[in-house]
């Protein structure tokens, strides 16, 4: 029924259109209308090979009532009943001309599917045909010229480019420090102030005679930010060896629990302290989110270690145990990338190593190159991006807009 | 030994009164046991059990959220099934295979399967080696289509280049700010200068941004905690005790 | 004396926390809400939509978080129901989809809409990003069935609607990172309006994408949801929920205050 | 068996991370149908995860019942809700599981009844310990802490009704405060990480990050 009723008006529009085709001048004091010129359609350029792009000059007797209409056909002659675009003349101008032409894209086979109400039909594509219509009121104008276009898909996306180039160039900037830092591999990476106040700490907890306390966060060990606590928490194990005091280790996945108790047993090995290293002081406190806060804060109160390390990713429970360490009156230290735990982590704890910090600070004490050589080529990578601010803006302001363009997502 | 026979009072006394209550708005009326009473007296019940960790650690406590685990469990499992492996492969390789649906079994689909299964002996000894070509799979596949998406939402479409002399004052100081922050943030995170001099400036003014930054999100977790628990304040007085209306 | 005041027993902080909510939701004063910029443009977005427009609404949310976003996504659900829009559910969160599917039904009932014409709840699936470009490519592949088990190929609602590109209005209900992925794997990649809605804890991150247009409206946690039903005219929970909201955030602030106050006078004795 | 081992795992993830990456930037068909059909296959692959999950649950209780571990009789507990909301689940209203989901079952009872109100109350308990840290822990320690706590405190005020009684400023220094110091820092971090993600998304295709594979050889 429906679809009836839209080719009906189809057809009476499509009247209207030649019948003012034919006279130019409408009755009854309705606005004489212009047709516009330069209608051109072509196939769109980086596109999957569905849609048609249609450009043309704006008519001169465009205004906030007439309207664009462009009809579509599958033959040259017509008929032209089915509207492919139907717009405001005031809308869609075409981006970064100052000739006022309108740009649109349109996907044929969609409105054709549309209109016949089947979906997905798979039909062999073909060229279109389009005619354009100004149109106010009662009164409409076409163009003289029918254009047409056939679309096709592309092999490569050029409004990426720079997107590709940027890829491109990232995927060698970190081939090649990789490579640089497995040869040299003394890369140099500023100091982290939050890794000084571990000796001082730990300094601390030999003083008093208490045990340090060294708290996961709850992600496996899939996660870069369990992998680098584990690789701060084998140099603190090599300190702890040195000054001789003890390191309790709490865990919530098992797997972490036992890559830790190796790592605790190499650096005491290291150390030359094997005798001092007792797996029990690396353990599973429980295995849920809200009985682990339960179980190191048990810990902490009863124990009260002298030092609280808190590293990895974690969730709401931080606030808890944090809270808990900081009224046991120890010395608390914090490394995450959860950003969403840090502001609780800062206003409770002496120490917070923020972010990206935590990696770096892997990357620091490990010294491994496949760290450093990441860190190093993500290092560059931001550089860019600082450098095309500032200049960017600096030449915006200046009223000039091509560092713009470069970056301008496609 | 006095302070534990205590607790064990305290939760006893508040068993005895959640059943009083209870049972004075059932026999009331307040409550339809058959209705929806006995759901929303349950809720009631995890509720308070989940807040009687506030006084302590205790077994109610333990208990609750056990259940809720083993729950929340079982019910990602069958919800599972009814979404993804019923549809996705039951209903379009398995059912068409044994009987007519007047579909064609999609035997693509054994692909997907296969290494759906094979991800599951991650922990048989023996072939758990299998299970590294699904994660292969996945993780190449994330890995792939995370590089130019995230170049293209996260970076490009992020770096705004906004006239410093603008239409008005406040707008251009606003876009001075702005400019000033991201710069002096990523500035911050660059661990291949030390921070001294201009850098060590900069990356001072950047620490000032992320504590500003850190503060708003602060605030907003404040916010969020206590929209909580106005949420389950109002289910126990609105919904069980039917004190809100 | 002060000592006393600093190590006071913590049970007697939560039992002032729980009676700034209670009382002030027994007195049920109401305080004026006022609508922010973001939360408007989502309801400005939605109300100039026209009738059978199409609008997609992800609850990528589960039961921890349901007080601050089930409000929320009833405001929404009314707006659109009110507004004759046909509301098309997912969820990338197998814990949400009891709570989505309750919600779009017994509001559309309540309007007298029909499931299959009028809303539809496609269910749950995972992968996220996956998901997500499968939608983009072709909804009908990535969701072959409804949550009821009809195929989606069938129903009325989705008539008009091939894949991501032909909705009309994207919203995102989300607690976890489910917003970023909507925008770099969504919109960004299919070209469509997105607003979000989400947990107060992550709303603060989302502005550098109400910046850069990439969200066009946010609103988040329960203060959101308020301002929305402040817009659709219909006062509900979470507008009965900003009395005890304010007096709590007085009395947290003035926790702070007094710590802080305590601290450096104690820090000064020494 | 290195080579079924590691090499296969490596080369897989090699190939489908250049293919998805390049697919990006080609917009021909062709390769739209391969990304679908690939994201098809990753959401199918996917839904099995699920049981990965539960193993890893069930294994780690059944450990500890097994072991007698400290806090042992709580593991039961587990079981018995994933039990009762499994065979609800499957026995689907009288329907079972090979057919579609009933409504108004045990099932639904369960997830409405015990998931909802327990998973709501659980980080609401978390607005308690906020206010005891708020008296007792939240300190201005150094200077940075000092602004992180101011700027807090004018947003908690600035975002509810009540700030604005107080001060008509509260909520424009708020808002402000929002869209501009803090947007700019989250952004800064935005990019950090995004650039972050790219360099892992990279090492797992050139088969540099191998935690994904998990330990052994």
């Amino acid at each position: 029924m429906s679809i009836k009723m839209s080719r009906f008006f189809s057809l009476v529009i499509s009247f209207t259109v030649v019948f003012s085709y034919a006279f130019p001048i409408s009755a009854a004091g309705e606005k004489v209308l212009i047709a516009p010129t330069g209608f051109e359609a072509f196939d769109t350029p980086s596109d999957d090979g569905k849609s048609v792009s249609l450009r043309w000059t704006a008519s001169p007797s465009a205004s906030i009532d007439t309207e664009y209409v462009v009809f579509m056909s599958e033959n040259k002659d017509g008929p032209f009943v089915t509207e492919a675009l139907r717009i405001n003349s005031l809308t869609m101008y075409e981006d970064n001309t100052h000739s006022r032409s309108h740009y649109a894209e349109v996907d044929p086979e969609k409105i054709l599917s549309k209109e016949s109400g089947r979906k997905n039909n798979k039909k062999e594509k073909a060229k279109h045909f389009f005619k354009l219509v100004i149109t106010s009121g009662s009164s409409a104008m076409a163009t003289k010229q029918i254009v047409s276009a056939f679309p096709e898909g592309d092999w490569f996306n050029w409004k990426k480019l720079n997107n590709f180039v940027l890829m491109v160039s990232f995927v060698a900037l970190l081939l090649f420090f990789l490579n640089h830092a497995k040869k040299s591999p003394n890369l140099f990476i500023r100091k982290i102030s939050g890794l000084d106040a571990i000796d001082e700490a730990l300094g601390r907890a030999t003083e008093m005679g208490k045990p340090a306390l060294f708290v996961h966060g709850l992600n496996g060990m899939g996660s870069i930010s369990t992998i680098a606590a584990v690789n701060i928490l084998g140099r603190i194990a090599y300190r702890i060896a040195e000054y001789d005091t003890t390191l309790k280790v709490s865990n919530i996945d098992p797997i972490v629990m036992s890559v830790s108790q190796e790592v605790v047993k190499e650096s005491y090995l290291e150390a030359g302290r094997p005798d001092a290293y007792v797996e029990d002081n690396i353990f599973l406190a429980a295995s849920e989110q809200f009985p682990y806060v339960a179980a190191v804060s048990g810990i902490m109160v009863r124990e009260k270690p002298a030092t609280n390390f808190f590293m990895g990713y974690f969730y709401a429970e931080s606030l808890i145990l944090a809270e808990t360490g900081a009224n046991t009156g120890a010395i608390q230290i914090a490394a995450t990338d959860s950003y969403t735990q840090l502001p609780f982590f800062i206003t409770t704890c002496d120490y917070t190593l923020i972010g990206e910090e935590l990696y770096a600070a892997s990357a620091y004490l490990s010294r491994e190159p496949l760290l450093l050589g990441s860190l190093r080529a993500q290092d560059v990578g931001k550089g860019v991006l600082i450098a095309a601010l500032v200049i960017g803006t600096m030449l915006v302001t200046c009223g000039v807009g091509f560092v713009k363009y470069l970056f301008m997502a496609g | 030994m006095i302070k534990k026979n205590r607790d064990i009072y305290i939760i006893f006394s508040i068993f005895i009164l959640f059943f009083i209550v209870n049972i004075v708005y059932l026999s009331l009326g307040w409550l339809d046991l058959w209705g929806n009473g006995l759901g929303i007296i349950t809720g009631a019940a995890f509720t308070l059990a989940m807040y009687s960790f506030l006084y302590k650690d205790n077994p109610v406590f333990k208990i609750a959220e056990n259940l809720f685990v083993g729950v929340a469990m079982g019910y990602w499992i069958v919800i599972t099934w009814f979404n993804i492996l019923k549809p996705d492969v039951f209903e379009t390789l398995i059912v068409p295979i044994f009987k007519d649906t007047g579909k064609a079994p999609q035997f693509t689909i054994l692909f997907p399967t296969l290494l759906g299964i094979f991800m599951l002996l991650r922990f048989s000894k023996k072939l758990a080696w299998l299970s590294r070509w699904s994660f292969a799979f996945i993780v190449g596949l994330g890995a792939g289509i995370t590089i130019p998406n995230f170049i293209h939402a996260f970076i490009l479409k992020q770096l705004t280049f906004d006239s410093l002399f603008s239409t008005s004052i406040p707008v251009s100081i606003n876009n001075f700010l702005v400019l000033l922050g991201v710069v002096s943030v990523l500035i911050y995170f660059f661990f291949s200068v030390e921070h001294k001099g201009v850098v060590g400036g900069v990356s001072v003014i950047g620490v000032w941004f992320l504590m500003i930054a850190f503060g708003a999100s602060f605030g907003y977790t404040v916010m969020a905690r206590m929209s909580l628990l106005i949420g389950r304040i109002q289910f126990l007085i609105r919904d069980w005790l039917g004190l809100l209306q | 004396m002060i000592e006393r005041l600093i190590n006071i027993d913590r049970r007697f902080i939560f039992l002032l926390v729980a009676m700034a909510v209670t009382i002030p939701l027994l007195a049920k004063f109401n305080l004026p809400v006022r609508a922010t910029k973001d939360v408007e443009s989502i309801y400005y977005k939605i109300d100039s939509l026209p009738k059978n427009s199409h609008i997609l609404i992800a609850f990528d949310y589960d039961p921890a978080s349901k007080e601050e976003l089930q409000p929320m996504a009833d405001a929404l659900l009314h707006h659109c129901y009110r507004k004759d829009i046909k509301v098309v559910g997912m969820t990338l969160n197998p814990g949400g989809t009891g709570l989505a599917v309750s919600a779009i039904e017994s509001i559309g009932k309540e309007y007298g809409k029909t499931k299959g014409t009028d809303f539809v709840f496609l269910g749950y699936k995972t992968g996220v990003e996956l998901v997500m470009i499968n939608m983009g490519e072709n909804i009908f592949s990535a969701f072959p069935e409804d949550f009821h088990g009809n195929a989606t190929i069938d129903l009325p609602v989705l008539n008009g609607i091939d894949s991501l590109e032909d909705f009309d209005y994207v919203v995102d209900l989300a607690s976890g990172s489910s917003i970023e992925a909507w925008i770099a794997f969504g919109k960004e990649k299919y070209g469509f309006d997105l607003g979000a809605g989400c947990t107060a804890v992550i709303g603060p991150d989302m502005y550098p994408f109400l910046q850069s247009k990439q969200l066009n409206g946010l609103m988040s946690g329960l203060r959101g949801a308020a301002e929305y039903e402040i817009l659709i005219d219909r006062e509900s929970t979470a507008v009965a929920g900003m009395s005890p909201q304010s007096v709590v955030h007085v009395l947290v602030v003035l926790f702070v205050l007094f710590g802080n106050t305590m601290y450096f006078m104690s820090k000064r004795k020494r | 068996m290195n080579f079924l081992k590691r090499t296969i795992p490596l080369a897989i993830a090699f190939i489908m991370g250049v293919m998805m990456a390049f697919q990006y930037y080609v917009p021909h068909e062709i390769s739209q149908s391969l990304l679908k059909v690939v994201s098809r296959w990753g959401i199918t692959i996917g839904g099995f995860a699920v049981f990965l999950g539960a193993y890893s649950l069930f294994h780690l209780h059944m450990t500890k019942i097994r072991r007698k571990l400290p806090g042992w009789g709580y593991s039961i507990f587990v079981f018995l809700g994933a039990g009762i909301t499994i065979i609800f689940g499957l026995y689907n209203g009288g329907e079972f599981f090979w057919n579609d989901k009933q409504e108004g079952t045990m099932f639904e009872w369960m997830y409405f009844n015990v998931q909802v109100p327990a998973g709501a109350t659980m980080f609401s308990i978390l607005a308690f310990f906020m206010a005891s840290a708020a008296y007792r822990t939240f300190k201005a320690r150094t200077n940075e802490a000092t602004i992180l706590l101011i700027a807090a405190i004018i947003v908690m005020l600035g975002r509810v009704p009540i700030g604005t009684m107080i001060s008509q400023y509260f909520p424009i220094v708020a808002d402000w405060i929002m869209s501009v110091p803090n947007m700019a820092a989250k952004r800064g971090i935005l990019i950090g990480v995004s650039i972050g993600a790219i360099a892992t998304s990279l090492k797992i295709i050139f088969g540099i990050e191998r935690a994904y594979l998990g330990g052994g050889d």
